[in-house]
């Protein structure tokens, strides 16, 4: 059955529109400002539940399309529609969405309805940027994410906050715009910006690499890669929790997405060239970012990095693909790759979405987010510590949780291109559990040293649904990963078709 | 001898609106004792009145009269219709402004008045002289508005400075000109394009002609190099005045690029569009960087404008029809955007305080979150940051330059926009991270301005969303 | 005549030297005369005013005092010229040249007698106009050379008289220009022929006026000599100056006079044309007298309305001088520039044909 | 005979002065407006001299309307020093330096 | 045709030479006995006070603008005069819609009180 309303449309414009009604209706009013927003945000949770339900598994192509023109001069197009590749996403957007509004219930005392018309808005504007069939509409999700994300960081964060938003603003305002040049060149050689055209558009090999870079240079900023990595530390530890967790589950994910729908497809030939570019920056996250965040002492920096560290192995998997076929002539390993990047990429949307509100917990409590100014908080919190546990196996990679599932596959996978970058990539199964298990560690065990943590009070009804939800979410994708991948399944084997096509 | 009378339809706008003018002129120094708006409402009218006779006779192909020297076609109907909107804006605003700053005076209409006729003639310019006299008859205007307030020793100074350049800007212009015609022996733009393309006229002549004429534009537009009197003047003048300084004219100064160089020369492509290339880039660059080092919103403004200015001349490089519509689009999209920012300076400043630094923006949306969040919106719009319009003003001419083969310009236009929206966050900074360092709330000058404000900056969203039209008309129109 | 000269002298000389020597020839006898008439006008001037204010005048010098101007001549030159010691000399030297070149220059063109003119070239009224433009840089530079401060208030009010009255004149010109259709000056009195009624007196009646004034305004006489006006700014914009410098201010005054005299009859008099032309009897009677004493006689008599008004009128208030050129003369010549393009499209009157 | 290259040269030469006049001169800025109007007789030199060797006299009608828009010109630009001067008591070019950074 | 102008230039050069002249003549003639006290500018006797280039009445400059526009309008209608015939009754109405103008700029300065001088 197919919907009868334009669901992708209503994904995206009733979180936006109810942002905006939040910001006049709870001007003087907390309390219509949170339950409109949580209203709002649960709501599109629920009508975002037939997308997955009507899925058509068989196929590769666009479904619940919709296409109208927008600027006829230009053949820009209001074109939405989604994949194997992108209806995930979009379920873990309007997830994290109502999480996200409801982390946020009593920690935010300043102007709250424009804290969260902004998530409003964001959660809108991201399903917007997964869905987007061209490249135009795309572009301008992706860069009117950045103000809504501006005014969060600046406004409700850290101390620093100012030089964190900043930063993180004109980093991805610079990725991006070489980007926006490279569109404009396609639809230069093309007339069209449909990305399922620029998909056929044969282009020379010089054009293709000047495209991937430009492409490489946006992605992995967002992504973000070993270089161009040092905005999200920042923005990590200054964001308000739910910013972190927005960043680090759904905008981190935006730059995997990138690959998968643009670079990829589109400069095949470039990819194949320049793919030990990303394989070597990827191992470099995976390894070097990871022996950072050993060193780190604030918890919301430790997981940042970790998150540097796990979209290592997204890159990773998603450009395996070139050496396996090289060596063995075959896609199968090239498939298991590129699926566990995808499932890398939801899971750890949710862990560290997880991680991150966990963290917000401790930081509403005390105020710090010093991993010296906590020890035993087990004693005082032990239901929370039982969830905060059980996220952190998760992003060690336990198997049983959905960590396990997406490193395993992509370890798997580059076993088969190389030996050495398995070895690299299976390096972080140890330093992974170092930081992450040292952390709670020192956190959650030992003795209570501290007065501060002497009176620290338990979960409360409302913390308790989200975190439940979260670790339901990951054990269950870590255990019973199948559905996930099913979806994925058909469009994971199309794009790879897509990737090793030569376009010359 | 014999004279053939010429059509005066084509011209009634300008008639009716020079008519008008002169008799609110000589009725403001009769009623402006008793009524003190009268002046300001009469200007209004006679701006609607404008835009309706434009409106009604709306035309869709090139009517020529007065002997060739002035021409009437859908370009110049858009382009016209733009003006009046955006000049009703520019005096609304400026109206409270100059009742807040106590010099309300009739003159500062009817100048704006005889400002917009002059704009409207050089828009339908079709040879060199009415283009020069279009010219003058705004710039003089501009000029005593700048330095209207007679006791403000800043403004006047502006108003000197603008003066001078202006004057040399003309100078080199004409200069420009003289050689135009000395090559090609005639000043009617027409004509011109096709005795360069028959190739007849001498070609050093000409080459140094298109130079001056380059040069004059560059100055009258306030592209590097021929930049340093923008952000003096903006900063000196008079918001109100700066607020007209910095968008209606801009739209004249378009037309009155796209007619010298597009209309009349496009034989001369390969002379002019280098010099424009360097100009273009040398403006997006020092536009972008200097203007961070600003304090002054004004000044900031203005450097932005340079800014502006070289995206602008990237439609001029495409040197294709496509190309300028880019550019038209671009340039209506930055007036819209300039009554916005500027008005928004108006709105804010009361009797005896400018409110245009940076600082004074500090802790705007603790006090006035709605106005803050439509300087939010100017701003991101400015930075050409989706989903306001100015994004698209931005990529439809970097879109053009691309289609002209010059992606590595594109390149440059794209990173200076990266820099150029580090000042606008600047501002969005400080309002929304900063306290504020003035104590006492922020009033807003009057419901009018109120609406006016948000109306404008809710246009910026709402083209935003929906640009297609607004392209579509200056794609046709061209 | 002077061809038959020319003729003669390119017998041994150069063609151009000839030529050139023929002019000179010319001018002086132009400008000889009229320098004759300026000095005694001078002595007229004091003649008049006296009778009027029932005294004698000048009596001394030669019989009925006619030798007066002479003695006048050789005192100047005998006295001192004084160079203020904070002066700009060589301003101070251009001044009074300044101030008689154009008076002298702008005789080139007027014609006294139908074909007597040195020149009749086509823009002889524009040239006037500009010539005589040219006399306010001298109150200007006399002014400022001076470095003193009545000196200084002199020129600057001269000045601003003077341009604001020039305004006025050139309007009233524009009148007659109109009707004239040229800016030849023998032209412009051939045009009026046919009798009085043909003058362009009548149908500009009001412009003869303003020229008039103006033309008081111009030369600084009475009631417009606040420049010099003794009471306030002692001799205003030449008080520095003494001996023969200040005689050439005095010789450019009147040389303006004359020159003012001759436009206004050229212009609105009918030049040397006979009153009487038209009339039956009168024609015949007075045919005999020669054209030049026509113009004479009406130079004549406008040189002695210039003394007369010198003798009755008080001096203006330099504001009632301003508001008088501004607010009076200036409205009233555009009105009128309306009212002759009304005149021209109805074919008004003898004067358009 | 006066070649049309003389008469560009000199047009050239004006507009060096003038040039020279508004760039170079620190001291007075009277003598700005006097070279501005000496660019415009440049402009106009050149005119008349194209006008006349292309024996068209739309060059010499562009010299009309430049004479009068110059006039008006200077009337503002010495309205405005006027100004300058009341607020300043200077008219030096140096000490119009208020609006900088 | 400019053969014409060569008698103007030498009235010209006459008229300098009737100013050269009797000025140097009493520089010959007389007497040359400059003292301070002569040489002083006239002052009414007292010593100069300051620089005699004073600040003077804006009102100057007032009317020399107000000239400079005037008198290019009769820059304007003296060709116009002449040519007045052949341009019939089109150039009658451009010129009065030129003067028009020219007088709402009049009427303007004069309720503004640019006229007045005191």
């Amino acid at each position: 059955m197919l919907t009868s309303y334009p669901i992708l449309s209503t994904l995206i414009w009733l979180p936006i529109i109810g942002g905006l009604l939040v910001l006049f209706a709870g001007r003087n009013n907390d309390t219509v400002a949170k339950w409109l927003s949580l209203i709002v945000a649960g709501l599109t949770f629920i009508l975002s539940i037939p997308l997955w339900a009507n899925f058509n598994y068989g196929t590769a192509e666009m479904q619940f399309v919709e296409q109208i023109p927008w600027i006829p001069m230009f053949n820009v197009q209001y074109y939405l529609g989604v994949d194997g590749l992108s209806m995930p996403l979009v379920l873990l957007t309007t997830f994290t969405q109502v999480l996200v509004i409801a982390s946020a219930w009593e920690c935010i005392k300043e102007r709250i309805e424009q804290y969260m018309g902004a998530f409003l808005i964001m959660g809108g504007i991201m399903v917007g940027v997964f869905t987007a069939l061209d490249s135009i509409l795309f572009y301008v999700f992706w860069e009117a994410l950045l103000i809504p994300m501006f005014i969060v960081i600046g406004k409700w964060g850290g101390p620093r906050r100012v030089y964190a938003t900043m930063k993180f603003f004109l980093y991805t305002f610079f990725g991006s715009v070489f980007m926006l040049v490279s569109f404009l060149y396609m639809y230069w050689q093309s007339g069209s910006f449909s990305i399922l055209d620029f998909h056929e558009l044969p282009l020379g090999m010089t054009a293709q690499i000047l495209i991937f870079l430009a492409f490489l240079i946006a992605f992995a900023v967002k992504i973000p890669m070993f270089p161009v990595h040092t905005w999200l530390p920042d923005a990590h530890v200054e964001a308000p929790t739910a910013g972190s967790v927005v960043l680090a589950a759904i905008m981190l994910k935006m730059g995997g997405y990138g690959f998968v729908r643009f670079s990829l497809p589109i400069t095949p030939d470039a990819s194949m060239q320049l793919d030990w570019l990303v394989i070597a920056l990827s191992l470099i996250a995976i390894v070097y970012i990871g022996i950072v965040a050993l060193v780190q002492s604030d918890m919301k920096k430790l997981v940042a990095y970790s998150s540097i560290s796990h979209m290592g192995f997204v890159t990773l998997g998603m450009f395996l693909v070139y050496d396996i076929v090289a060596s063995h002539g075959t896609m199968e390993g090239a498939q298991l790759g590129m699926e566990g990047a995808m499932v890398q990429m939801i899971s750890h949307g949710f862990i560290s979405g997880a991680m991150f509100l966990a963290i917000g917990v401790l930081y509403d409590r005390m105020h710090t987010r010093e991993i010296s100014a906590y020890s035993g908080v087990v004693n005082k919190m032990p239901w929370f510590v039982m969830f905060a546990v059980l996220f952190a196996m998760a992003n060690v990679g336990l198997p049983g949780t959905s960590g396990f599932v997406g490193e395993f596959m992509v370890i798997l996978s580059s076993f088969k291109a190389n030996v050495w970058y398995g070895t690299l990539a299976a390096l972080t199964l140890i330093i992974g559990a170092a930081y992450t298990l040292w952390m709670v560690k020192r956190v959650f065990f030992g003795p209570v040293t501290n007065e501060n943590v002497e009176g620290l009070q338990d979960l409360n009804k409302r913390e308790f649904a989200i975190m439940a939800t979260l670790a339901i979410a990951v054990v269950a994708l870590g255990v019973f990963p199948a559905p996930l991948m099913e979806v994925m399944h058909t469009s994971v084997e199309n794009l790879l078709v897509q990737a090793t096509t030569t376009k010359l | 001898m014999n004279f053939v009378i010429p059509s005066f339809a084509p011209a009634i706008p300008e008639i009716t609106l020079l008519i008008l003018a002169s008799l609110i002129l000589v009725a403001d120094t009769f009623w402006s004792k008793r009524f003190q708006n009268a002046t300001y409402y009469a200007t209004q009218a006679s701006l609607l009145v404008a835009g309706y006779l434009v409106l009604s006779s709306f035309s869709v192909e090139q009517v020529f009269t007065f002997n060739d020297s002035f021409v009437r076609d859908s370009f110049a109907d858009v382009l016209k219709l733009f003006t009046v909107a955006i000049s009703l804006g520019i005096f609304l605003f400026a109206r409270e402004y100059l009742a807040q700053h106590r010099f309300m005076s009739g003159e500062f209409f009817v100048l704006g008045l005889f400002g917009v006729l002059g704009m409207f003639v050089m828009i339908s310019a079709n040879n060199f002289i009415t283009m020069y006299l279009g010219l003058e008859i705004m710039s003089l205007a501009m000029y005593a508005m700048i330095a209207l307030r007679k006791y403000d020793g800043v403004a006047v100074e502006a108003g000197m400075k603008y003066f001078v350049l202006g004057a040399l800007a003309t100078g080199m212009l004409l200069y420009g000109f003289s050689m135009i015609y000395g090559a090609t022996g005639t000043i009617t733009f027409p004509e011109m394009k096709a005795v360069i393309a028959s190739g007849k006229a001498d070609g050093i002549v000409l080459a140094f002609g298109v130079v001056f004429v380059v040069i004059g534009l560059a100055f009258k537009m306030g592209a590097v190099p021929f930049h340093m009197w923008m952000p003096d003047v903006y900063h000196g003048s008079p918001t109100a005045v700066t607020l007209y300084l910095g968008t209606a004219p801009k739209l004249a100064g378009f037309a009155m690029v796209y007619r010298l160089l597009y209309e009349a020369m496009p034989g001369l492509v390969g002379d002019w569009q280098q010099l424009i290339i360097i100009i273009s880039i040398l403006s997006m660059v020092i536009g972008s960087i200097v203007a961070i080092a600003q304090d002054n919103l004004k000044r900031m403004l203005a450097y932005s404008g340079i800014g502006h200015v070289g995206f602008l001349l990237l439609g001029v490089i495409a040197a294709t029809d496509d190309g300028f519509s880019a550019a038209m689009f671009f340039i209506i999209v930055y007036a819209i955007t300039g009554v916005a920012g500027f008005g928004m300076i108006t709105a804010l400043s009361r009797t005896g305080f400018e409110f245009d630094r940076v600082s004074d923006f500090k802790g705007l949306n603790a006090k006035n979150p709605w106005l803050a969040l439509m300087m939010l919106i100017v701003m991101f719009s400015m930075a050409g940051i989706p989903p306001f319009v100015g994004f698209w003003a931005k990529i439809v001419v970097i879109e053009e330059v691309v289609k002209a083969g010059f992606t590595w310009i594109a390149v440059i236009a794209v990173i200076t926009a990266v820099i150029s929206a580090f000042y606008y966050l600047r501002v969005v900074k400080s309002m929304y991270f900063d306290k504020s360092e003035i104590q006492g709330p922020v009033e807003i000058i009057s419901p009018a301005l109120h609406w006016g404000v948000s109306f404008v900056a809710i246009l910026l969203l709402a083209l935003g969303l929906l640009p297609g039209s607004l392209i579509d008309l200056c794609y046709l129109s061209i | 005549m002077f061809d038959a000269i020319q003729a003669f002298l390119s017998g041994f000389l150069y063609e151009w030297l000839a030529i050139t020597i023929t002019l000179v020839l010319q001018a002086v006898a132009v400008i000889l005369p009229i320098m004759l008439v300026v000095a005694w006008l001078t002595y007229a001037e004091r003649k008049v005013i006296g009778y009027m204010q029932v005294r004698m005048g000048p009596n001394r010098v030669g019989p009925i005092g006619l030798l007066q101007p002479i003695a006048d001549a050789l005192k100047l030159m005998t006295k001192e010229v004084i160079f203020p010691a904070q002066s700009n000399k060589y301003l101070f030297i251009l001044a009074p040249i300044l101030a008689i070149a154009p008076a002298v220059a702008a005789y080139a063109v007027i014609p006294f007698s139908d074909g007597v003119v040195v020149t009749d070239i086509n823009a002889g009224v524009l040239y006037v106009l500009a010539v005589s433009s040219i006399l306010v840089y001298g109150t200007v530079v006399a002014g400022w050379a001076s470095n003193s401060k009545y000196a200084f208030l002199g020129a600057l009010r001269g000045s601003a008289q003077k341009i604001s009255y020039e305004i006025a004149m050139g309007f009233a010109l524009v009148t007659v220009l109109m009707i004239a259709g040229t800016m030849n000056l023998t032209e412009i009195v051939n045009n009026q022929q046919g009798g009085i009624l043909n003058w362009y007196l009548l149908p500009l009646l009001p412009m003869f006026f303003v020229y008039f004034i103006s033309g008081l305004a111009e030369t600084n006489r009475t009631p417009f000599d606040v420049i010099e006006g003794e009471a306030e700014i002692v001799a205003g914009f030449h008080v520095d100056y003494s001996g023969m410098t200040f005689g050439v201010f005095m010789l450019a005054e009147y040389a303006m006079m004359i020159l003012i005299s001759f436009m206004a009859s050229i212009m609105f008099l009918g030049g040397w044309l006979s009153p009487f032309e038209g009339i039956p009897l009168l024609e015949t009677l007075f045919s005999w007298v020669p054209q030049l004493a026509w113009l004479s006689i009406k130079v004549a008599l406008l040189l002695f309305v210039f003394l007369w008004l010198r003798a009755t009128f008080p001096r203006y208030r330099y504001d009632q001088l301003m508001r008088l050129g501004w607010k009076v003369l200036i409205p009233l010549t555009i009105v009128w520039v309306f009212v002759v393009g009304a005149m021209k499209y109805f074919d008004f009157g003898p004067w358009f044909n | 005979m006066i070649a049309l290259s003389d008469y560009l040269l000199f047009g050239a030469v004006l507009f060096m002065i003038s040039m020279a006049g508004i760039f170079l001169n620190r001291k007075n800025v009277i003598v700005l407006l006097m070279s501005i109007e000496l660019l415009l007789l440049a402009v106009n030199t050149n005119l008349v001299a194209f006008s006349h060797y292309l024996n068209d006299v739309t060059g010499q009608i562009f010299v009309f309307f430049i004479l009068t828009v110059a006039a008006a010109e200077a009337a503002i630009g010495l309205a405005i020093i006027v100004l300058v001067f009341r607020n300043r008591k200077s008219i030096n070019v140096d000490d119009l330096d208020s609006l900088k950074g | 045709m400019l053969e014409n102008y060569l008698p103007v230039l030498v009235f010209i050069v006459l008229g300098i030479l009737f100013g050269v002249g009797p000025i140097l003549v009493g520089y010959l003639l007389g007497p040359q006995k400059p003292d301070a006290e002569k040489n002083s500018p006239y002052e009414c006797g007292f010593e100069a006070f300051e620089d005699a280039r004073m600040k003077f009445d804006v009102r100057f400059y007032l009317v020399a603008i107000l000239f400079i526009i005037f008198d290019l309008e009769i820059a304007f209608l003296f060709p116009w005069a002449i040519v007045l015939e052949e341009v019939g009754t089109f150039g009658l109405l451009a010129m009065a819609a030129f003067l028009s103008l020219l007088v709402i700029g009049f009427i303007y300065e004069w309720k503004k009180g640019a006229l007045e001088w005191e």
